[in-house]
């Protein structure tokens, strides 16, 4: 059992060596192969793993449920590292954490077939693919570390290969561009990091452990002080990540500026890091500096899923306007959480795979059409896609309603579940606040609706007459089919079947 | 008449380095009959012998206490000027592995370049007399002198090549540590004044109970002699000679001042402040402290736009000072050498490869390395692991884990607005090292570095990888150095 | 004698030291400079050694170990400066200005 | 070949709809529930229910989307694949909303069927009024829906379950009950098109005829009718709501009518007449009598069937002339062409038009009295306001409807003798007044294909109106045919002096669209302008500003290295002059 969870932490991590060690004209013609290989055995492992988590193993932020929503961890390692700081290697799954893995694996898979055909102008396959593995496996630490440190370190990890992928495959007509992305990307992350290191530093000096479990099972208590210090530092280092409103500047640049491949993994898996890490770190562990800045987390949300939304409407590039409506959909997750209520956290870890799967798909189209035509930019790649390519329009449709929260695909219970969350949020907090937190963002859903219509409408419809196929623009290849369709298939069938996931959940 | 008695053991180390250096110089000076190929390879062994003696001896003995030159007093413990305890073990180990490294580094270089083989390698084991005594010193007489004996031979070193460029770099280094040597002596001076002794601790025993003024008097005493430390280690606003004085000076010099030197004047300062100088608390820790902001933000914006490599490490060298000062502010004397042997390790493994590009590329611009990932991929990895070691991020779990120490040790003693400053310049020192990287990695280049480097540079690079990978992997042995 | 003249005195030397290493453009007459400074240690080390009636005669010790320091380092400054002299033809020490990073075309 | 296959599929399922509610006629009323997870001590998860109403309106979809789905067979034949298959779908979400006994399954079907009106609505993409059409229903039925989900929060979790046979209004307190009725009420708005949520029915009208059949009359707009039919005794519970619906009602039903007077596209009229119409059911249903409930679902069902006619004969229309502009159709009608030509089209056309207007012996002149008689007891019974309020409405909508509805037969079918084949009222928006005749012989009757399912629903618009059982209350019937005649002179008079009077106001539709692209539109495009900038040039900005600080300072540093050790020495002894006074400073 943690032989599995061992085995597709190390994999990849082995593999993206073993790749390196490759010569490079061999590399190059194998490498998408053999991480499609490697990544789908990661993806069977995860699998196994979901099969045998039972639970969620702590949720502190409904105090009284403390003691019974104990469960035993799954897959756990435990044993020291770094005695002198007190840092352990502890790693466990639990059923909050698994479908995230599954969802990383999954994702990871998809850009490797995918990178079977279609690949980035530049070549250099052995050293992307490579990349994507040890992304793939510091994600997957980071969300089975079971101590502070691990967590960090994990986090740490994907910042180095993501800087990578943007500044060297990325777009690859303004290169000075794509290094600022990169450059902002990873400078912000990294501080916001930083910022969380503080902010565990002081849980440490609080609890004397950096152990998720025993932070889990006594919370460093106390509204004010050092543990609000440290909820603020930690809220705030994470915040980068997820990111909320106004640390999210570095992500329109970034998405826009990734390859294909890197936009899906940064969108899809990186930026649930962040929202992990306020489920299992900020609210369990330090319940009541929580309730504190709670109010404030979800108002930031709340503006957030306007301020995204708005910004979407004014977007002339597609490859932007999907990055600015995963702000939104973060605003979304952000406000759950705050929420503090069961129904908010379990709507938040719906909407983090939801997110995962639908923006990938979303990211997955956009860069078709990018490939296609050779610019990202809506006025020049012009209307009426229904036209010239039918099958990737009405994808591209299809992925818009379910971004767009329609009821009956996988968007639409995330988002209920945390506009239920905020109807009654934990008995701690402004409840009248909160119906207000609520009603924006039910507005802001009109508005997603709204931006998302108006890139159908500039996009796909339009008079086929003045918009010419372009010679060279084939519709949906083979190889796009078999990537996106299990994406399709998730969010069918997570819309028509959420129990899927939320009886992992169940009652905390 | 009192008398005092002596630990032999205690300076054993010190004393085989002595005699080690002066056996090099004999040896260099009368054995005119064999090749300078042979001489060169003798010399070497012997050094590299030497210096791997005091490691052995030193691991042996790393635990125990053994006090030497010390006599009774009427109060309190015996006076001792230099004690060997597992502190001094831990300070005198990152020391002689820095040496052996230089050591190591300039089996590669020496024959091409014009300096005599005999002085190099005097000068750099009477330097390591110096350090190690320094290092154990527990009075300010042993502090000045151990000081002194490894300032003169560095810049002899730094000179030794007799050119233009090496002139001016150790002039400047001269003037500047001469200058520090007088201001600090001036401070002992009046610490002398002040308390009547030159023992550390008894010096510190009778700081506690003085009156407001002589109060005023010791601290700027102790004022000045920080700020010997400090040009010594080339913290801000005492650093504008280094990066002149690195690029002046042949590579492995430079690999020299930034590995050895520095590590002395650190684990000086270090010893003043854990014995007692600057007690928990005191006005003097708080000047450590704001030097050490001063020095990393200040390295670490400098280093931003640098297009040399040498300097861009120097400037580089100087912000790692300034993270090394803020653990040495809270006398977390085990984070202080933790980061110090992962600096040093990291450090002679930049410069080496450093060394191997410069001597194909005498311009050492940063624009040589572009696309060596391609062309020459091994020498490229070590690089950049190095880099992102002394940025602190992963796979750089060396660098990672002590920077990490030192925030822990900040926090605990309640610096918060040091933290705030000490993680802005985690992400300055990124993009530092992100801009060299990038340069690695960016293809296609026009005539990349391409060259067969030669065995020796293999072998010390590789040696010095091997080890930042060790120290990443198991990061707790670099603090195992000061338990 | 009180304390305060040789105090007073090495204060003044030490003054004088640091504003001729700051001025004086003649690496020599820096090196005397330097002199002076330690000098002023030595005045102050004697001083306060007297005045401690110090049965260990510490300071007095130091002084002698400081006037040995200040001769090695004139030695070897005087060999730089020699050197100095013969690369640049000169013993400015604020015209050798050659290691100074030269402004060409940003990278 | 996809497309025929979903051509056989969405009849089949059609059918399959007709079978199956004829299987549950008459089974005893269940419900199943599937497919639960709890969240918290609430339950998500899905249920379905069979009882008679279940049936009637499961009836009545398939019914119609049988009759769609043959008429589209051939009324359509490019991008058949899609459009049948997204027809299809919207039926079986239609279906989901009539079985549903779970809010979020309700909600789901709600949702799906707007999301297929869009993407019907804008079949023809490539018509700008089409695209704008399609974007507006979507967002304004959107807007209601959040108010719809709201109200779900707002009831589910302060009865405890999302169970709509659980939901017990005597289990919920007033304020709560209240405020849940009325955000739901929220979202039947938007979905009904009832004042103000209006305007999109109007503009939704370029999509493909049978759509608006199917979407636009018959089932979609209807199912807010169905909604509150089904949660009838929580709504009656709450006074305030039913108030306010009444309200809604009236106001929305004499707006429409009015616009409909002066439309001048047969679609446009056919929409403005639903939306009075629906307004009429819910007027009978704002009554919280059961006499309500049955009189609104009464007139849900006949008018499902003249109105889904009505628009299937404006398709013929459209189909054989290519408009159902007036001002076209008058150029054939010049020569009495129209009525000759499409004989069946005309017959039933006039079969509808009479059901609507509630020409005595039609259905709809059964279910609107129905209505009346409903609100005429609850008025004069238990005297409420409502009552009254809701008997006079109805009956000067009535008499507008007849208007509206004569004027329609008159000027398509029908040459004006005082005009002697001249234009008349129309030539003053006719775009080719000067051209001579479009080539008229080409013009014939439409494939029985068509044809067929105007028979079968005329027959449908006569026969409905005798199926519930013949109780007239001769007082009403008297006045309703009255107030008919009243709607009709006035239109033929009009017609036979060949004048066309139309309102500048009736024909603004009030100016609402104006007003609401003033009040939203234009503001929201301004805020995402505000915020784009906003993100590029401050927040951006201080992003920027911190890079570029740092660079400057680099450079500065650089420029302090001036190669001169003596400044290095001074700026040294400066600094520790500085270092002393800082370290004393913050000492203190």
């Amino acid at each position: 059992m943690n032989a599995i969870l061992l085995g597709i932490l190390a994999l990849p991590l082995l593999a993206a060596l073993a790749l390196w060690a490759l010569p490079i004209a061999l590399g190059d013609r194998l490498a998408a192969l053999y991480g499609a290989v490697v990544s789908g055995l990661v993806l069977v492992g995860s699998v196994l793993l979901w099969q045998r988590t039972e639970g969620w193993f702590a949720y502190s932020g409904v105090q009284q449920r403390l003691g019974d929503s104990m469960r035993p961890l799954a897959a756990v390692t435990d044993g020291p590292w770094i005695p002198p700081l007190g840092v352990r290697f502890h790693i466990g799954v639990d059923s909050i954490s698994v479908p995230l893995i599954v969802l990383t694996a999954l994702l990871t898979f998809l850009c490797c077939i995918y990178s079977l055909k279609i690949t980035p102008r530049i070549g250099r396959m052995r050293s992307l693919i490579a990349l994507l593995l040890v992304i793939e496996a510091g994600v997957i630490g980071a969300f089975s570390a079971m101590d502070l440190v691990l967590f960090f370190v994990c986090f740490e990890i994907v910042l180095i290969p993501m800087w990578l992928i943007i500044d060297i495959w990325g777009d690859d007509h303004d290169r000075a561009g794509r290094k600022r992305a990169a450059t902002t990307f990873v400078l912000m992350t990294v501080f916001g990091s930083a910022l969380m290191l503080l902010g565990f530093l002081l849980v440490y000096r609080q609890a004397g452990t950096f152990d998720l479990v025993q932070l889990t099972n006594s919370p460093v208590l106390g509204g004010h002080g050092v543990p609000l210090a440290a909820a603020l530092l930690i809220a705030v280092g994470l915040a980068v990540k997820v990111p909320l409103w106004p640390l999210h500047i570095w992500l329109p640049d970034a998405h826009a500026k990734a390859p294909t491949v890197g936009s899906v993994i940064l969108a899809g898996v990186l930026l649930k890091l962040g929202t992990y890490g306020l489920i299992r770190i900020l609210v369990p562990v330090l319940p009541d500096a929580t309730v504190t800045i709670a109010p404030y987390l979800a108002g930031f949300s709340t503006v957030a899923i306007i301020a995204g939304s708005l910004a979407c409407l004014g977007q002339t590039d597609v490859k932007r306007l999907i990055a600015y409506s995963s702000v939104g959909h973060m605003g979304f997750i952000g406000l759950g959480i705050a929420s503090l209520s069961e129904a908010g956290m379990q709507g938040a870890l719906f909407a983090n795979i939801a997110h995962g799967i639908i923006t990938g798909l979303l990211f997955f189209l956009a860069g078709a059409i990018k490939d296609r035509h050779d610019t990202s930019d809506l006025r020049t790649i012009g209307r009426a896609l229904y036209a010239r390519l039918p099958r990737i329009g009405a994808l591209l449709t299809f992925a818009c309603l379910a971004s767009l929260g329609l009821p009956g695909l996988a968007g639409f219970w995330g988002e209920m579940l945390i506009l239920l969350g905020a109807y009654n949020p934990a008995d701690s907090l402004p409840r009248a606040t909160y119906l207000v937190f609520m009603v924006i963002a039910g507005l802001g859903t009109v508005l997603t609706a709204a931006y998302f219509l108006r890139l159908i409408r500039n996009l796909c419809q339009g008079d086929p007459a003045d918009n010419p196929a372009s010679a060279f623009a084939v519709d949906l290849s083979r190889i796009e089919l078999i990537t996106w369709s299990p994406l399709v298939v998730l969010t069918v069938l997570l819309g028509v079947w959420p129990g899927l996931l939320l009886a992992q959940w169940g009652n905390l | 008449m009192t008398l005092t008695w002596t630990d032999w053991q205690a300076i054993a180390v010190p004393l085989v380095l002595a005699i080690g250096a002066v056996a090099v110089l004999l040896i260099d000076a009368f054995w005119r009959s064999s090749t300078a190929q042979l001489r060169h390879t003798v010399v070497t062994l012997l050094t590299g012998a030497v210096i791997l003696f005091g490691i052995v001896f030193v691991w042996a003995q790393r635990d125990d206490f053994k006090p030497a030159f010390c006599r009774p007093v009427t109060e309190g413990p015996a006076e001792c000027s230099l004690v060997f305890e597992p502190l001094t073990a831990g300070l005198w180990g990152v020391l002689l592995i820095g040496g052996l490294g230089v050591v190591g580094l300039s089996a590669y270089r020496l024959l091409s370049a014009d300096i005599p083989v005999g002085e190099y390698h005097f000068l750099l084991l009477s330097a390591l007399v110096g350090a190690t005594t320094l290092a154990g010193a527990r009075d300010l007489a042993t502090v000045v002198i151990g000081l002194e004996v490894v300032s003169l031979p560095s810049f002899a070193l730094v000179a030794l090549r007799r050119d233009r460029r090496g002139s001016e770099a150790a002039m400047k280094a001269f003037l500047v540590s001469v200058l520090s040597t007088a201001v600090m002596l001036f401070g002992i001076s009046y610490l002398y004044g002040v308390t009547g002794s030159l023992h550390l601790t008894t010096i510190a025993n009778r700081l506690n109970g003085l009156d407001a003024n002589l109060e005023r008097v010791a601290f700027a005493a102790g004022l000045f002699v920080i700020v010997g430390f400090g040009f010594k280690i080339a913290a801000v606003p005492f650093h504008a000679w280094l990066p002149d004085t690195y690029v002046g000076a042949p590579v492995e010099v430079t690999a020299f001042l930034a590995v050895v030197s520095k590590s002395a004047g650190v684990a000086g300062l270090l010893v003043l402040v854990v014995t007692g100088l600057a007690p928990d608390g005191s006005d003097l820790r708080l000047v450590i402290a704001i030097l050490a902001a001063v020095t990393m933000t200040v390295g670490n914006l400098a280093a931003l736009r640098q297009r040399e490599a040498v300097r861009l490490l120097a400037w580089s060298s100087i912000g790692q000072v300034g993270f090394l000062l803020a653990p040495l502010a809270v006398g977390d004397a085990q984070a202080v050498v933790g980061y110090l042997a992962a600096y040093v390790i990291v450090t002679l493994g930049a410069f080496g490869a450093v060394a191997v590009v410069q001597r194909h590329r005498p311009s050492g611009l940063l624009s040589d390395y572009r696309g060596m990932v391609r062309s020459e991929p091994g020498l490229a990895v070590a690089l950049i692991f190095f880099l992102v070691v002394l940025a602190g991020l992963p796979p750089g779990l060396a660098g990672l884990f002590t920077k990490f120490a030192a925030f822990q040790s900040v926090i605990d003693a309640h610096l918060g607005w040091l933290a705030i400053v000490m993680a802005i310049n985690v992400m300055i020192g990124l993009a530092v090292y992100l801009r060299w990287v990038a340069e690695l990695f960016l293809l296609p280049a026009d005539d990349p570095f391409s060259v067969d480097i030669e065995t020796p540079a293999v072998v010390m690079v590789s040696l010095f990888t091997a080890a930042a990978v060790v120290v990443s992997v198991l990061p707790s042995t670099l603090f195992a150095l000061a338990t | 004698m009180p304390l305060v003249l040789p105090l007073l005195l090495a204060v003044v030397l030490f003054c004088l030291g640091v504003y001729g290493v700051l001025a004086r453009r003649n690496a020599v007459t820096i090196l005397m400079s330097l002199e002076l400074m330690l000098n002023a240690v030595n005045l102050n080390l004697v001083a306060f050694d007297a005045w401690h009636l110090d049965g260990l005669a510490t300071g007095q010790t130091l002084a002698v170990f400081v006037i040995t320091l200040a001769a090695a380092e004139i030695g070897l400054g005087l060999a730089i400066v020699l050197l100095l002299f013969r690369g640049h033809g000169h013993v400015d020490a604020d015209a050798a200005r050659d290691l100074v990073e030269h402004e060409e075309s940003p990278t | 070949m996809i497309a025929t296959v979903w051509r056989v599929a969405g009849v089949g399922f059609s059918l399959l709809l007709i079978l199956i509610a004829g299987l549950l006629y008459g089974v005893a009323p269940e419900q199943t529930s599937f497919l639960n997870s709890s969240v918290g001590d609430l339950t998500i998860g899905f249920a379905v229910r069979t009882d008679d109403l279940t049936v009637l309106l499961l009836a009545v979809v398939g019914v119609v989307a049988t009759c769609v789905q043959v008429y589209s067979l051939s009324y359509l034949h490019e991008r058949a694949a899609s459009y049948h298959a997204l027809v299809t779908l919207f039926t079986a979400a239609m279906a989901t909303v009539v079985v549903a006994d779970s809010l979020f399954l309700l909600l789901i079907g709600w949702e799906v069927m707007g999301a297929c009106s869009y993407l019907l609505i804008s079949h023809y993409w490539e018509r700008r009024d089409a695209r704008s059409g399609a974007v507006k229903a979507f967002l304004m039925t959107r807007l209601g829906d959040v108010g719809f989900l709201f109200g779900i929060f707002v009831l589910g979790v302060g009865a405890g379950t999302f169970r709509i046979s659980e939901l017990d209004p005597a289990q919920i307190s007033p304020g709560v009950l209240t405020a849940g009725t009325l955000l739901l009420l929220v979202g039947v708005v938007g979905k009904s098109a009832q004042v103000p949520l209006q305007t999109w029915l109007p503009d939704a009208m370029p999509g493909p005829s049978p759509v608006s059949a199917l979407i636009h009359a018959a089932t979609m707009v209807a199912a807010g009718v169905f909604l509150i039919a089904r949660l009838y005794d929580v709504f009656s519970a709450s006074a305030t709501t039913m108030t306010v619906l009444a309200v809604i009602a009236c106001v929305t039903m004499l707006f429409a009518a009015l616009c409909a007077m002066a439309a001048v596209e047969v679609k446009r009229v056919l929409a403005w007449s639903t939306v009075s119409q629906l307004a009429i059911m819910f007027s009978a249903l704002s009554l919280g009598t059961q006499e309500g409930r049955h009189a609104a679902l009464f007139h849900l069902v006949t008018h499902a069937a003249f109105k889904g006619l009505l628009f299937l004969c404006a398709g013929v229309l459209l189909h054989q002339v290519g408009s159902a502009a007036f001002v076209v159709l008058r150029r054939y009608t010049r020569r009495g062409k129209l009525r000759k030509t499409l004989r069946v089209t005309f017959v039933t056309m006039t079969i509808g038009l009479a059901a609507l207007a509630g020409v005595p012996g039609f259905a709809g002149f059964f279910s609107k009295d129905t209505v009346l008689e409903a609100a005429w007891e609850h008025a004069h019974k238990d005297g409420s306001a409502i009552g009254w309020v809701v008997l006079a409405s109805v009956g000067l909508t009535a008499a507008f409807t007849a208007f509206y509805c004569a004027r329609l037969w008159l000027w398509v079918f029908f040459r004006t003798p005082a005009l002697a084949g001249a234009m008349g009222a129309f030539e003053q928006d006719d775009p080719m007044a000067d051209l001579e005749d479009p080539d008229t012989s080409k013009l014939k009757e439409a494939p029985w294909l068509m044809l067929g399912p105007l028979v079968l629903l005329a027959v449908a618009a006569i026969g409905l109106g005798y199926v519930d059982g013949l109780h007239l209350n001769w007082v009403i019937a008297l006045g309703s045919t009255v107030l008919v005649l009243f709607g009709v002179l006035p239109a033929y008079s009009l017609w036979s002096r060949g004048a066309d009077p139309r309102p500048v106001v009736l024909e603004r539709e009030f100016g609402m669209d104006r007003a609401y692209h003033g009040l939203f539109v234009v503001p929201v495009r301004w805020l995402s302008k505000l915020s784009v900038l906003g993100d590029r040039d401050v927040i951006g900005a201080y992003v920027r500003a911190v890079g570029r600080s740092g660079t400057l300072a680099s450079q500065g540093f650089r420029l302090l290295q001036t190669g001169n050790v003596q400044t290095y020495l001074t700026g040294a002894v400066v600094g520790v002059v500085a270092l002393a006074i800082l370290a004393g400073v913050i000492a203190r």
